[in-house]
């Protein structure tokens, strides 16, 4: 027989106005289970905590209810206050009085009769409840940042600089991603490399930062605070340790003719390489693909002018496991590049814009290794076809994004801005040049985003025609550019020498495929889902994976610079402490009445559900049950509706108490 | 002397039992199925075929109350159930595969605990009891010690005749004053010629020899080969006339409800579980065995009676067609 | 102070589970804003509507609830991500069995109501509560629950006892 | 035999049809026990009353010769396969009996964990009916005496069996008697509905065939056996009993396999597959959702759309 006091507040007239807290005081005291009941002024301040306290140790109290205001409100209150009388936290509860009565009723009557229903079903909740220990998970303090552009160097150098060590692991040979390809930056102009390639030094640098490139994501286990990441790293054919990053190799090969995929193409590199002067580690790999003593067996050229002795044609594979705690997830975007329907992909293509058939045509990124002074041109403007300088150049927006009937329905956010800023690079760099951009609307939100826009068009000249593009086609040494402008409403046709299309942002190949190693979500695109797109826009629903960056939405260099801090600054909350606490509000299976249909893992949004095996004695195999991990439980308790025998409980919320609740209705 | 009285009499009698505030019995059409059923009026008695349920529930029904119990002021008060009100009660129309149950089922029920629920409503109840001309493969009362024509049980003995109406014979006390109390319509005489009955699938079976057999094979692999198909449902012996296991129930919260007493089942996995989670019965055979040797060992053995009236309801139940009857014969063809 | 609120011959029993992240707080910004609603509803408070099984809504009614309100997160809200999207087919799935063997629908209410919607919260339970009170009292289930089988009930036959020139009558006219 | 060739419509089915169906299964059973390929078949043998089959699991070549197949198999034989109690599967491979019916239940118990497909040998049985309960048993089925759920059958024959016994013949003409009685239910008004299934219910005994024979009832510890809480009266009273129907039928949402076994072992004639045929039809009707013959990731209540229904929500 349970002990239980009941506290019934009136928060100043605030309850009593309407509710008579005598009398639900007294009706409580006559609910089977309850030991003492009283009702006071204001249970919320300290005589009121002091009135609990006492009643507690006098009445030998095993269970509390406060009778007053939500529990949103002071329900950690009064928990502080049955613990710091001896008693578990969870046995206090709170019914409430006021907003869910005394405040929405008028008729006194009624508002008492509800307020002793409210306690009475209270009681039953307390009475039925258990003592709960708060969740502890101990915290590998030790962060893996996916992907090695600006948003995970960013990531990487906050969790670093807080102190704790930090795996980053990125695809390519070098990091520096996207941002270190870029020209400028907008709305200030500044040299991307300028700032970019500092940051990578110091990553390079930094005592706390492992950096894993050229590798991969293998395999992903455990959960929050304890995961376990296999870390596939690729034969570079180059020992990292002995490398100097001389460059003799490279200048010593003899295949040099490959296109430079940091330059779109545009330039060329050997079958041994660096992907660009400033990369980090500045060590080459071997395109195998490519490289003749790969693909002959004849050649050795790099080996044998290599001093160290570093290359090492019969590198194979590695794998090293990392044990971290937290995950950033920082794997960036590509561009929108099809020109036709690929085959299984829901995106069509743009066929009748040329795009990948008339070498004039390019893309954002192409244009801006064409205007940075580290690219293919110098930082010259030159189109492909035939080297000349383009006199009238098309930008064309919204190539992809926005086209709900191409298969893209949102916006790509960075094109109105880099496209206003292609057009003054080109104005900057060809004067008596003329830059004309078809366009939807153009979206400046940002700290001095609609100046630099408008400087585009009013100080800069270039002609923004709003309108689509209909058809584009060559002729002669010109591209037709066959458009309308729906301002004036008359059809346009431009004779360009260079056509540059802002296509659209998309997540990187294979975005899917390390979201189902991760166990995370993805939408339709395959950018990755935050638990909550107001209040949890960093954090992954599974605990401890964190995003940054343009892999969960398009962003500009700003906000996936913010995101990143922010994902680190989450990262940095884990690390706070040794272990993680939780709210014990868990599931948990009764592995003996468990049968293993697994609906509650089906139905997990959390993937807290794994598959145990029980054995017996001799290790035979006896049955597979549901297993609940506290530490990733997000505590809904959907698996328990779900479970036809109830052989999954969420504490806290138990059917015993709910039942006991309908019971007292 | 023997009486007779006309089906038509038979029927006006249940009107004015019915009339006399007592509870009237008997097979009657409910919904698809025919079950022993109050009957509001002579008209409601159907006679056309065997009623799903035996007639045990009029004694020891499927659920009743035992007490309630409400915690008032910190002291838990509790109600019995007032026993005086169960009605006086007449049974007809059961056949001597259902009537002959009580008789088996007293001595359980007044051995060493006297079950003064099932013994209230016996005493007031009254059987009229009817010899059995139908009859179907899954009966075999005659294998079991009975027969269609067995008055075992009944107070009152009815035999149908060839013209429609039915021989009387007041075989208790409790019977002849029921013909007396209506003696106007009854009416003197030997009557026609008595329905013939069916003849019966099963042979007699020798119980002395099975229960023999019973007693030395409680370990054996019969109970494998017949029972492993068993689901572990209750339908047998829900609606056995002899099998009389219940299970007792709060219902409610703790601090308000009702103590129930309701069937229970052999058949079922939690029969014998302990509170340790250990049961003796482990595996549905073993659960099964318990079906045979209660009926033809246990039950035998302290009160010297067979508990089956071979009524082959749960022949026709069986979702998996387990066939006693078939057991028993083979069993009772078994050499060792 | 005190509004004369209007008597009601019948006050229906409507009990509400609710999630405690959007209707909950919802329910509590109907307080602090001070909004009027009927006071018959009974508030229990889940996690997350993902976490309500059917069988609650059924034992509410067979413990004498006129009606039932279930209410959670927006689509897209729920704190738990899905919680409320595998509620939503659950109850779409218990309606249609619930309709099926004969209850009357207009007694269970389904609702998303957010933690800003306040205003919704009453209308939702205003209008449950007056639809409910136009239906009257729930018989189903309540007068299931104090139903036996007629074994146990034969007791109740003992009440009707005739008196004796009516039975001599029955006895004559069969004569 | 080749079970997809033609149909045929006849307007009875003949004994030596099944005859036809009885050799295949025991040449199959025979030769899938002598070469080891399973430890045991799952089938039916001859009762002792005449007319009538029981389930049988037979480990030897000798006693799969008696194998059988009549219209009086009725039952669902993967009940077998799964509640513990069995151990077959643990010792290796298991032959099965299957009708159509019965293998929605084997796809079921794949999706949901409790079977794995490598486990089993199939021998699927083109079925043409069964008898329905107390039917006459007179060795040829008619439209008198076949099975209510046999008439509306859309699985005659097994698809994704290891092997197929049988040529595809129905019986011509069948009426949808179920469909039928579901309509006139919905039809009815409501308080007539609540008339209709309160007269059922008060009948039931509690005795759990209903859930003894379901192959999807294989929960150790069955919520209405639970007394803490006790959300489901066990006690045999109208108000547990109603409260036990919805509860089944709620649990049997969108994996019901649709054999209709909890229909035919009702010692009290409830028409429980009535309750699961609505569910059935709502979880279509809803979600385009339809007990197969192949396993599936999640059933329908443990998935959801973003877009589902909600016209029903406020």
């Amino acid at each position: 027989m349970s002990r239980i006091g009941v506290f019934v507040c009136h928060c100043g007239e605030n309850i009593s106005r309407t509710v008579d807290v005598e009398q639900v005081a007294k009706a409580a005291g006559e609910i089977p289970g309850v030991a003492y009941s009283c009702d006071y002024k204001y249970m919320c301040s300290d005589p009121g905590q002091t009135l609990l306290k006492k009643a507690v140790a006098e009445h030998k109290l095993d269970g509390v209810l406060v009778a007053a205001c939500s529990p949103r409100m002071h329900e950690k209150t009064f928990r502080k206050a049955a613990e710091a009388a001896g008693l578990n936290p969870y046995l206090c509860e709170m019914a409430n009085i006021r907003e869910h009565c005394s405040w929405v009723h008028e008729d006194r009557g009624m508002a008492t009769a509800k307020a002793k229903d409210i306690v009475k079903l209270m009681v039953e909740r307390v009475r039925k409840g258990k003592s709960l220990a708060p969740i502890t998970v101990p915290v590998t303090k030790r962060a893996l940042v996916i992907g090695g552009g600006i948003a995970g160097i960013q990531a990487a150098l906050d969790i670093a600089d807080a102190g704790h060590k930090v795996v980053l692991v990125e695809r390519d040979p070098s990091i520096g991603g996207h941002m270190a390809q870029l020209s400028e930056t907008f709305p200030t102009l500044d040299c991307s490399q300028c700032i970019m390639t500092p940051k990578m030094v110091d990553v390079a640098n930094h005592p706390n930062i492992t950096l894993f490139t050229y590798s991969e994501i293998e395999k992903v286990e455990g959960y929050i605070g304890n995961f376990q990441v296999t870390v596939k790293h690729k034969a570079r054919s180059v020992d990292e340790k002995k490398c100097t990053g001389c460059g003799v190799c490279m200048t010593k090969c003899p295949k040099k003719k490959i296109p430079n995929e940091f330059d779109q193409g545009h330039g060329m590199r050997p079958a041994i390489y660096v992907p660009f002067p400033q990369a980090v580690p500045n060590t080459p790999v071997i395109d195998r693909e490519n490289c003749t003593m790969f693909q002959s067996g004849k050649c050795g050229v790099c080996a044998k002018v290599c001093g160290p002795g570093a290359v090492d044609y019969e590198q194979k594979d590695t794998f090293t496991v990392e044990d971290v705690g937290a995950i950033v997830v920082a794997t960036g975007f590509k561009l929108y590049t099809i020109d036709r329907k690929p085959e299984g992909s829901p995106i069509q293509g743009y066929g009748e814009f040329g795009y990948g058939t008339i070498p004039d045509i390019i893309d954002g990124m192409t244009f801006e290794r064409l205007a940075s002074a580290s690219g293919p041109t110098g930082g010259k403007i030159l189109r492909p076809s035939d080297g000349k300088e383009p006199k009238q150049v098309v930008f064309i927006q919204c190539v992809g994004s926005r086209a709900r009937e191409k298969g893209i329905s949102y916006c790509s956010k960075v094109c109105c801005m880099y496209t206003a800023k292609h057009t003054m690079l080109y104005h900057h760099k060809v004067h008596d040049g003329q830059a004309y951009v078809f366009f939807m609307d153009a979206r400046t939100p940002g700290k001095g985003y609609d100046e630099f826009w408008r400087r585009a068009v009013e100080e800069e000249e270039a002609v923004y025609i709003r309108g689509m593009v209909s058809r584009m086609y060559q002729r002669g040494d010109k591209i037709v550019v066959m458009g309308s402008d729906i301002q004036v409403g008359t059809q346009v046709e431009i004779e360009a020498d260079l056509v540059v299309l802002a296509t659209a942002v998309q997540p990187q190949d294979g975005a899917d495929l390390l979201a189902q190693k991760l166990g995370i979500s993805y939408d339709k695109y395959n950018f990755y889902s935050e638990a909550h797109a107001k209040l949890k826009p960093v954090e992954c629903a599974t605990a401890g994976i964190y995003l940054a960056g343009a892999c969960q939405g398009p962003k500009d260099i700003p906000d996936t610079v913010s995101q990143a801090s922010a994902a680190a600054a989450k990262v940095m909350t884990l690390f706070a402490k040794d272990q993680l606490e939780r709210d014990p509000v868990v599931a948990k299976v009764n592995e003996k009445y468990c049968v293993g249909c697994f609906a509650c893992k089906k139905v997990c949004a959390y993937g807290a559900i794994e598959e145990k095996e029980i054995r017996d004695r001799q290790g035979n195999l006896v049955k597979k049950v549901a297993y609940v991990n506290p530490g990733v439980c997000g505590g809904c308790g959907t698996c328990q509706a779900t479970c036809p025998s109830k052989s999954i409980e969420l504490d806290g919320y138990t059917d015993e108490q709910i039942m006991a609740m309908i019971e007292a209705l | 002397m023997p009486q007779i009285i006309t089906e038509q009499n038979l029927r006006n009698l249940i009107d004015l039992l019915v009339k006399e505030a007592k509870l009237v019995v008997g097979p009657k059409l409910s919904g698809s199925v025919v079950l022993y059923e109050p009957l509001a009026a002579g008209s409601d008695l159907t006679l056309d075929a065997l009623p799903r349920r035996s007639s045990k529930e009029l004694f020891f029904p499927i659920c009743e109350d035992i007490l309630s119990y409400k915690r008032e002021n910190g002291a838990m008060k509790v109600t019995d159930v007032d026993r005086s009100k169960f009605p006086e009660t007449v049974l007809i129309g059961a056949p001597p595969c259902d009537a002959g149950s009580p008789a088996i089922l007293d001595a359980v029920m007044s051995w060493d605990y006297n079950d003064e629920f099932y013994l209230e409503r016996r005493r007031k109840s009254t059987i009229v009891g009817i010899a059995c001309t139908k009859g179907d493969d899954a009966c075999f009362c005659r294998a079991v010690g009975l027969a269609p024509d067995a008055e075992g049980g009944s107070d009152l003995f009815l035999t149908p005749l060839k013209d429609g109406s039915y021989a009387c014979k007041a075989v208790t006390d409790k019977g002849q004053a029921l013909v007396a109390a209506h003696q106007n319509l009854f009416a003197d005489g030997a009557g026609t010629e008595p329905v013939p009955f069916v003849d019966q699938a099963v042979e007699k079976l020798d119980l002395v020899k099975i229960k023999k057999w019973l007693e030395e094979h409680f370990e054996d692999p019969l109970w494998e080969k017949i029972a492993d198909i068993c689901v572990g449902c209750g339908a047998c012996a829900f609606i056995c006339p002899a099998c009389h296991c219940f299970d007792i129930n709060d219902e409610g919260s703790t601090d308000d409800g009702v103590r129930r007493k309701h069937w229970d089942a052999c058949g079922f996995a939690k029969f014998t579980n302990h509170a340790s989670g250990h049961n003796p019965r482990d595996v549905q055979n073993k659960r099964y065995r318990n079906r045979i040797m209660h009926k033809f060992k246990y039950y035998d053995d302290k009160f010297g009676k067979t508990l089956c009236t071979g009524c082959g309801r749960c022949i026709r139940a069986c979702p998996v067609g387990i066939d006693i009857a078939e057991i028993l014969e083979t069993i009772n063809g078994k050499e060792d | 102070m005190h509004a004369e609120t209007k008597q009601h011959d019948f006050e229906p029993k409507i009990v509400a589970f609710v999630c405690t992240w959007c209707t909950y707080a919802g329910a509590d910004l109907a307080g602090t804003s001070r909004m009027q609603y009927p006071s018959n509803v009974r508030v229990l408070k889940f996690p997350c509507t993902g976490r309500i099984d059917p069988v609650f809504i059924l034992r509410a009614f067979q413990k004498g609830a006129d009606g039932v309100l279930v209410s959670g997160c927006h689509p897209g809200d729920c704190h738990y991500m899905a919680g409320n999207f595998h509620a939503r087919r659950r109850f779409a799935a218990f309606r249609a069995l619930l309709s099926f063997v004969g209850v009357d629908l207009n007694r269970l209410q389904f609702s998303w109501v957010s933690a800003a919607e306040g205003g919704k919260w009453v209308d939702v339970v205003t209008e449950l509560t007056e639809r409910v009170r136009t239906m009257g009292p729930m018989p189903e289930f309540k007068e299931l629950e104090h139903e036996e089988q007629w074994s146990t009930f034969a007791g109740a036959s003992a009440d009707k006892v005739l008196n004796s020139p009516e039975l001599k009558e029955a006895y004559d006219s069969i004569g | 035999m080749n079970a997809k060739a033609s149909k045929t419509h006849v307007t009875c089915i003949e004994p030596a049809y099944y005859e036809a169906i009885t050799e295949a299964i025991r040449k199959e059973a025979v030769q899938i026990l002598k070469d080891e390929t399973v430890v045991g078949v799952v089938g039916y043998l001859p009762g002792r009353r005449k007319g009538t089959a029981s389930p049988a699991l037979v480990t030897t070549a000798e006693e799969a010769g008696k194998l059988i197949f009549s219209p009086a198999c009725v039952n669902n034989l993967s009940v077998y396969l799964t509640k513990a109690k069995k151990g077959v599967l643990k010792k290796g491979k298991v032959g099965i009996v299957a009708k159509g019916c019965d293998m929605r239940a084997l796809a079921g118990l794949i999706t949901e964990s409790q079977l794995q497909r490598e486990e089993l040998f199939i021998i699927g049985v083109v079925c043409p009916g069964v008898y329905g309960f107390g039917a006459e048993r007179t060795g040829t089925l008619t439209e008198a005496n076949i099975a209510r759920k046999c008439r509306e059958c859309s699985v005659h024959l097994p698809d994704g069996a290891d092997v197929a016994a049988g040529t595809h013949t129905e019986l011509a003409d069948l009426t949808p008697e179920e469909a039928e009685e579901m309509a006139r239910i919905e039809a009815m008004p409501q308080a007539e509905r609540w008339a209709f299934w309160k007269e059922h219910f008060s009948r039931c005994i509690r005795c759990m065939a209903c859930r003894q024979v379901c192959p999807f009832c294989y929960c150790e510890q069955c919520l209405c056996d639970k007394n803490r809480p006790q959300a489901v009266e066990s006690s045999p009273r109208p108000a547990g009993n109603m409260a036990w129907h919805l509860v089944r039928a709620m649990h049997l949402a969108g994996r019901c396999g649709g054999c209709a076994e909890c229909e035919r072992v009702c010692p009290m004639d409830i028409p429980l597959n009535l309750l699961n045929r609505r569910m059935a039809k709502e979880l279509k009707e809803l979600y385009d959702f339809e007990a197969g013959l192949n396993p599936v990731e999640k059933g329908p209540l443990n998935q959801y759309k973003e877009d589902d229904d909600q016209s029903f929500i406020k």
